[in-house]
């Protein structure tokens, strides 16, 4: 039954120099399904996801995936995140599309998809511009562009509104909508309210 | 055994086993070292090549051994602390460096002196010499990356990394002396076709090994208390932080 | 095969970026020749003398070139997020310290390795021992560049590094430096080189053995 | 005077920061020793040999380990939004470039002067010329510093730096090394080391007067 | 009259490597008085504060402060600006603390005001950890918190809500409003609804 959950996580603790992040928490991620986390500053989300990513080591608990204790950041045989954290790994010496390019390689991502995906965020036109002459909501719609083509199935994204403008935002959450309805699922950290059905909400406290 | 380790392996444990267990160690440690400065000083005889500063021998060698001994268990510790991420084996690796780093001290300063008269130079570049040099400064190296961090456990594992990294210096001074032309003489304690030098020297020898070996037990464990002290002050007081 | 493939993808976007100019390696290249020119302006033109010191100036500045490029090797990658990026694409760790070795190698390594005999020339080694001295710089070079991945990688866990890395790395570089320059003094005083070279031989496969293993750990440090 | 108490709390800030650890210019001192042992473990162990080299040796050093701890002499500062801060803060950038070269003159230069009686011991110089060799590296580290600056802060306007600085930088540098090292050489030689270090005292002032106004320049134009 | 400004903006305009950012901008900032910019992704606001701190030279048109010619980032004898831009010149490896009293000297700031502030944003348990640890809307309620402490008469802020949660949000309306009152002046940039009264929108497109 466990084997189910893309993910599961029990009584989840982490401590972290010594100090108390968060203790026992409980839940489990499934397809089609999205989860956005809240809390105050501090309250440990960016920690959490993280945790969840493997990048930091758990106190206590138990957090599998498919049922078994894999950590993503250690090895997977496919991408089994696409992720999107503070830091957008964008090279500002190279050329946008040498930026999208390299990734595109990487994760062996089929050229439909990638024109898609152009296509939603609208960016051709910075195709040919240095990374580095971005502007700070235009380097976020970047990597959500990548974010997006990458054949992960589950999306986690913390805080990935930052930057962006009215109309972007509408943007990501046209694009999370479209993952969840294709069997996707999403986990994301966030201070804003999302207008996207069936989400469950998890609060840190 | 591995019951004995699992037992000592919990901090608090060790604690009241360090503080219990130390005061012998330093006892047996003065006894054997007096024992063997008299019997090093008074009852044993002078070279026939070198005179009396051969009785250099029975500092410069004890503590050349420790050195690469202390070296040693440090990379023991440090494979434990990387692979099955054990906070003992951490606290007892940060607690020896310092140790190490004094014997290796000795050795270079007690060989420094021994080779004026024998060799007519305070120092020369040979492979033996520099890489015992080169054991100095990575002890050294070892004792700045685990004080670079905020996080000590972050500190100590980057430490045993630089450890583990370290210890292909161990086999090359070992051996330094066979491979290369050094000025240093070879092996004649430890090596495989038995000892080679004079039982009245040999003495003596083990005497300040044994001492210099429990010297290193001794302040390990002053050192691991001083350490879990510490760790423990500052988990009092991140937690008086969290109060707040 | 597929991780072969990935290796390479990894090897050409690094080498790609020297070539755009982002990262600075294409420059070490030029401070190896700069440093060389240091000893003779340094110590004096005494032809003799340089004659002498050769082997173990073009070692050194070897050494210097790698640790002024390895201090950055993989930190402006981890800065920017990029190395969370692959590493959770399926592309293990070691897999990724290999790939930048080599790319490291390939843009620093190498052109010191091509260019010797020609300076062998300018800083006044005999040119009929130009052989040993690319043959040395040959083995010796990849070890550098493997040796020095641990510190690097270790100075992005520090947050910090420049010197702090160079130091840690400093050590453990001599006996490459040793090795390698005592082979080229050896041979040119007759007693032959030979038994230094085996030696730096035996130093490759096993830095090529513990460094991507010892670099990966030091990285995953910095993300805890 | 005013300004005096800010040049001295900016100068205050750095130091602190040295002792903290987070800038490495501490371990520069460490690596300084190091580089100047590689010199004998490189050009074999000939002690006339060294003797004759020293001189150059421990610039050479010297230079070396300002070199490293240079490249980041404004770096950190620039890319986490600092100066942007304090040049808002009614202090003119070129007191801010005099104060982060006096702090790392005073970390970096002031123990490498110190040091250098010891080590001349070690390399096998001659004792009797410690003053000259003392006395050349208290004229000369300032101005390294002094010269350094400029690069430094060009490699933040470019983006990255390392090796890219030090190539920049290196040239420059050149003359102090010339002039520092020459002297050592002319004095053992016994033609007298003493107009080198007419010469290495008029680089002084002029690198302080001119490498203020270009390093600020440089910084400008790296937010441009 | 003119003179009366602490900014003034004539026929501002900015192009950078070629690129036309913003044309023929024209504005007025007095005591008192706030100025929020809005405008999408790209449209150029983080350039336009940039240009008024004098880190960008403008391409033409003018540009007065106090109805002169100043750049703030050259030179002034006091601060002129607080700023707070994408940069948090937040040093990880000092404590708290230590970061804040390098400002508190270099500003000389009174005793008074900085414990005011630090109650305001309640920062107390924050003093003795190191910098590094701190949550990404710690370190921005850290920026602000030294923002609200620098003696300048104008705060320029650029997004200056992004990573904060409900509560810190609130806060920093709050000193935005205390800041206005006390006579200061305020720009700042921005893709959030900020519920300021008397405030100036002043949108790019
Ligand atoms: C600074 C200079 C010196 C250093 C760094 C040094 C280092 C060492 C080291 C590391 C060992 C232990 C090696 C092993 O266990 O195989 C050792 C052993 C020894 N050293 Fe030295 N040494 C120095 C100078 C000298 C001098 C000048 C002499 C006497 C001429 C000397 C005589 C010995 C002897 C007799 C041993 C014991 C060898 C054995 O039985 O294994 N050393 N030294
Ligand atoms: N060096 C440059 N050369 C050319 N164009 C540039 C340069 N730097 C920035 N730009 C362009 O200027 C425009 C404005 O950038 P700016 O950062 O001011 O936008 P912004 O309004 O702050 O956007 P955001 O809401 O995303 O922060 C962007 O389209 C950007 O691509
Ligand atoms: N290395 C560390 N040692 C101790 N505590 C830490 C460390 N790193 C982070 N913390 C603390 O852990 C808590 C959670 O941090 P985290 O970044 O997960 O918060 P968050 O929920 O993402 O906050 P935000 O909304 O501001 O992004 C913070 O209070 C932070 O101070
Ligand atoms: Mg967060
Ligand atoms: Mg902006």
């Amino acid at each position: 039954m466990m084997n189910k959950h893309i993910i599961y996580a029990e009584d989840l603790t982490l401590e972290r120099s010594g100090r108390n992040i968060f203790s026992a928490l409980n839940f489990s991620l499934d397809s089609s399904e999205s989860i956005i986390i809240t809390g105050k500053n501090g309250s440990g989300k960016t920690s959490l996801l993280r945790c969840i990513a493997g990048f930091y080591p758990i106190t206590s608990g138990k957090l599998l995936w498919y049922g078994e204790q894999i950590l993503p950041a250690y090895y997977s045989e496919k991408p089994l995140i696409s992720w999107l954290g503070y830091f957008d790994a964008i090279k500002g010496s190279l050329t946008v599309k040498e930026n999208l390019n390299f990734f595109r390689e990487i994760w062996s991502v089929d050229k439909k998809i990638f024109m898609e995906s152009l296509e939603i965020f609208s960016f051709d036109k910075f195709l040919d511009y240095p990374a580095s002459w971005l502007s700070a909501g235009e380097k976020r719609r970047l990597s959500l562009l990548r974010l997006s083509f990458c054949p992960a199935k589950v999306w986690i994204m913390d805080e990935p509104s930052i930057y962006l403008d009215k109309e972007n935002r509408n943007i990501l959450i046209k694009i999370i909508k479209k993952h969840v309805n294709a069997g996707g699922a999403i986990i994301c950290a966030t201070h804003e309210k999302f207008d996207i059905p069936n989400v469950k909400e998890y609060s840190l406290s | 055994m591995s019951n004995i380790f699992n037992f000592l392996a919990n901090p608090s444990r060790f604690r009241i086993f360090a503080k219990s267990a130390y005061p012998y160690l330093l006892m047996i440690m003065i006894i054997f070292i007096i024992m063997g400065l008299w019997y090093g000083l008074f009852n044993s005889p002078p070279d026939y090549q070198q005179g009396e500063t051969v009785r250099i021998m029975y500092v410069h060698v004890p503590a050349a051994w420790m050195a690469l001994m202390v070296y040693s268990s440090m990379t023991i510790m440090s494979l434990f602390s990387l692979v099955w991420r054990h906070p003992l084996a951490d606290t007892l690796s940060k607690s020896s460096a310092p140790i190490g780093a004094v014997f290796t001290l000795i050795a270079l300063v007690t060989g420094s002196i021994w080779g004026k008269p024998t060799w007519g130079t305070w120092w020369v570049w040979d492979a033996r010499l520099t890489s015992v040099f080169i054991l100095f400064l990575i002890y050294m190296g070892h004792i700045a990356l685990v004080r670079a961090f905020e996080d000590e456990f972050k500190g100590a594992r980057a430490a045993a990394i630089l450890t583990l990294f370290g210890a292909f210096n161990l086999p090359i001074i070992k051996f330094s002396v066979d491979w290369w032309n050094t000025l240093h003489q070879p092996a004649s304690v430890i090596k495989l076709d038995g000892p080679s030098i004079h039982v009245d020297m040999m003495i003596p020898l083990i005497l300040m090994a044994v001492g210099f070996l429990f010297f290193y037990f001794a302040f390990l464990l002053i050192n691991v208390q001083t350490e879990l002290n510490q760790r423990k002050l500052k988990k009092l007081f991140i937690k008086n932080l969290n109060l707040n | 095969m597929i991780k072969m493939r990935l290796f390479f993808k990894l090897v050409n976007r690094d080498i790609y970026l020297v070539i755009k100019g982002a990262s600075d390696a294409g420059a070490a290249i030029l401070f190896y020749l700069l440093a060389i020119i240091m000893f003779p302006l340094s110590s004096g033109t005494d032809s003799s003398l340089l004659t002498t010191i050769a082997g173990g100036a073009i070692w050194m500045a070897a050494l210097f070139a790698s640790l002024l490029s390895l201090d950055r090797l993989f930190r402006s990658d981890f800065e920017d997020g990029y190395l969370e990026q692959i590493v959770l694409s399926g592309v293990s760790m070691e897999l990724i310290v290999l790939s930048k070795c080599f790319a490291h190698w390939l843009t620093n390594g190498l052109p010191i390795v091509l260019l010797s005999p020609i300076l062998s020339l300018i800083i006044g080694l005999d040119f009929q021992y130009w052989w040993i001295l690319a043959l040395t710089l040959l083995l010796g070079t990849p070890s550098l560049t493997l040796i020095g991945a641990t510190p690097a990688a270790l100075s992005c866990a520090i947050g910090k590094g420049g010197v702090l890395t160079a130091l840690v790395l400093l050590p453990l570089m001599l006996p490459v430096l040793i090795l390698g320059s005592g082979a080229i003094t050896a041979e040119i005083s007759g007693l032959g080189g030979i038994g230094h070279i085996y030696a730096l031989s035996a130093i490759l496969p096993i830095s090529l053995l513990i460094s991507p293993f010892l670099a990966s750990k030091s990285i995953r440090l910095g993300w805890e």
